[in-house]
């Protein structure tokens, strides 16, 4: 790749996503996961917020294996593996669920709704599902 | 004539809601794959009558590590039990 | 008894199409008799031969086919469903010069009419999507 | 066909359809209405339930065309030339809705949430979409 | 930095209530597909607060016969519209 | 303005794709540009060449593949998403031993990357799912 090129790629893109959707039941949280996972790989600047039914992915001891699937909360294990250290969890949505943080996976920081939308704001790109 | 009714879908669709309009006394309810999240939510179990026999699919729930936090008023079935259900009963329903 | 199970979700998208196959193989394991699989909508996907799965992945439209065949079953692909998703058989294929079949030989494309044949037929006809 | 095929027939099975889900948006109202003309071609003692979100498919005035679709309304008051006559309205979707049933296609019968249950409880066999 | 919400699947759904939750007040949201049974219903639109602009895709509520209903604070539009409004908002944020 | 456009959905089982469609021949007609179709899980049945629609029902496909041609659009069915779903281009068929080609010419079979880069160099991304 020439100097050129490189120099007219924009500089870091914020890209907001919000994983919506319960595991297993469909493969819309797959989808979420892949899509920042190949955006990490690219060195964007990137947040993943769960909202709503996706705080359900992030409960602890899943066992995909059951339904012959993989353990998607293995996999979301790794978001700071790949640099991805912006993982966000909206509170209420744990609230109404009668969720506990203690039960989730770790490095999770929560937050208020109004965070979320602080973090769509000053995002360039917000991919929802 | 009993009526074994599945529902497949998280509390924030409104499945539940509907089959409940129009369950008979003596039905049976399913909760499998994304359903199985009603089954430790208090929010909807209570409008169900209690003659009602409230199931969930243990593969499910294992998958979504839900076992631990089911009520005890759900029975919790494997898919063979799943099969045994829908003999038993007259029809299944499936909500979805 | 005699079971007729509908199938209208497309394997991967949602959990549907894999909770019918593990419920079709129960029972069949306890001794009932699948009168007939029906796929209709997005579930003729399940029928496709097309497909590539990862190794480590399930292949959902090989499983059927294999217990298809296995227990000699029955198993149909709505020919309306099917054409518009390009699930093609042979003679479909054939007819509207679109190459070889997409569908695998184990589902046999044919119209609702076996639907309504399989409910006459049935115990319990079960429906997952 | 023999005559001995014919007695070996169940006779007529008594089959309900709830269709539940808005037209347009999703599929799903057209493969409920295709299964149930294809089982009244078959000479079955055919219900057909619109709930909840189903109710927005008897809307008066629909023009698919809008967005290149066939109009549903058209095709339900077909209902009828295929002698389904049994069509029945849940009343208390109207009223969640906002809807009067003078908005509505004629000839639909306004029922009650527990005539719905027991027109399940007579059924032989339920689609419910 | 304005946001315009897409919604396209109708009140039964969630999608209105978790969009609300985290919308800004210089946002809009537009109603299209079977998101346009949400702009005659009066029992999520009390809770928008006064400053989120709504509009309604027409081509969706022509064939859905909605269009006569829909309440004034909705403002109908059509796709042409719907592509400006994309370009006059910072970005486009679709709940489906 | 440059804009992308990311389909979820396949055609005909909800209206998204057909929403797509026209919200990407408005922006083109306005004079925008269309810098990227980018085809994600179920959306990569939108590039199968396999269907068959009746007459007088639109065929989603091919007018995704006209428009692409038409303006020379870089449209692109995401590799993972499409072969598990058996929409392959000429060099996976070939590879997975599978016959002819599935998809679309116009279209082109490559990784999360080009939706990444999608992101990067769009004004806007809009998705429909």
């Amino acid at each position: 790749m020439t100097e050129n090129a490189n120099t007219a790629k924009p500089i870091k893109s914020r890209i907001t996503f919000i994983s919506r959707s319960a595991p297993y039941g469909n493969n819309r949280a797959n989808l979420c996961l892949d899509m920042a996972l190949a955006c990490a790989v690219f060195e964007q600047d990137v947040n993943y917020v769960f909202l709503d039914d996706g705080i359900y992915q992030l409960l602890k001891g899943q066992d995909g294996a059951a339904i012959q699937n993989k353990t998607l909360g293995n996999a979301l294990e790794t978001l700071a593996l790949y640099g991805i250290e912006n993982v966000y969890v909206d509170q209420q949505s744990l609230k109404a669920r009668g969720i506990d943080a203690a039960e989730l996976l770790p490095s999770m920081q929560l937050i208020e709704n109004d965070a979320v939308s602080k973090l769509i704001e000053n995002s360039d790109t917000v991919f929802n599902l | 004539m009993s009526c074994l009714h599945t529902i497949n879908r998280s509390p924030d669709s409104k499945l539940l809601e509907s089959c409940l309009k129009v369950i008979n006394a003596d039905d049976a309810i399913l909760f499998i794959e994304d359903g199985v999240y009603h089954c430790f939510s208090l929010s909807n179990l209570p409008s169900i009558i209690e003659t009602v026999k409230l199931y969930g699919l243990r593969e499910d729930m294992l998958a979504r590590a839900t076992l631990s936090k089911t009520m005890d008023r759900v029975e919790v079935i494997d898919t063979a039990r799943f099969v045994e259900l829908s003999c038993e009963h007259d029809k299944v329903v499936s909500w979805f | 008894m005699k079971f007729s199970i509908v199938i209208y979700a497309a394997p991967y998208s949602t959990e549907s199409a894999a909770t019918a196959l593990r419920f079709a193989e129960t029972l069949i394991q306890q001794g009932h008799v699948l009168y007939r699989l029906f796929f209709f909508g997005d579930g003729v996907h399940n029928a496709s031969k097309l497909t590539v799965v990862a190794q480590d992945e399930i292949n959902l439209q090989l499983q059927w086919s294999k217990l298809i065949e296995e227990h000699d079953i029955d198993s149909v692909i709505c020919v309306s469903s099917a054409l518009r998703r390009g699930v093609l058989d042979q003679t479909e294929a054939e007819r509207h010069e679109l190459g070889t079949a997409s569908a695998y030989e184990s589902s046999e494309v044919a119209g609702l009419g076996q639907l309504i044949d399989a409910a006459l037929h049935s115990d319990r006809v079960v429906n997952f999507g």
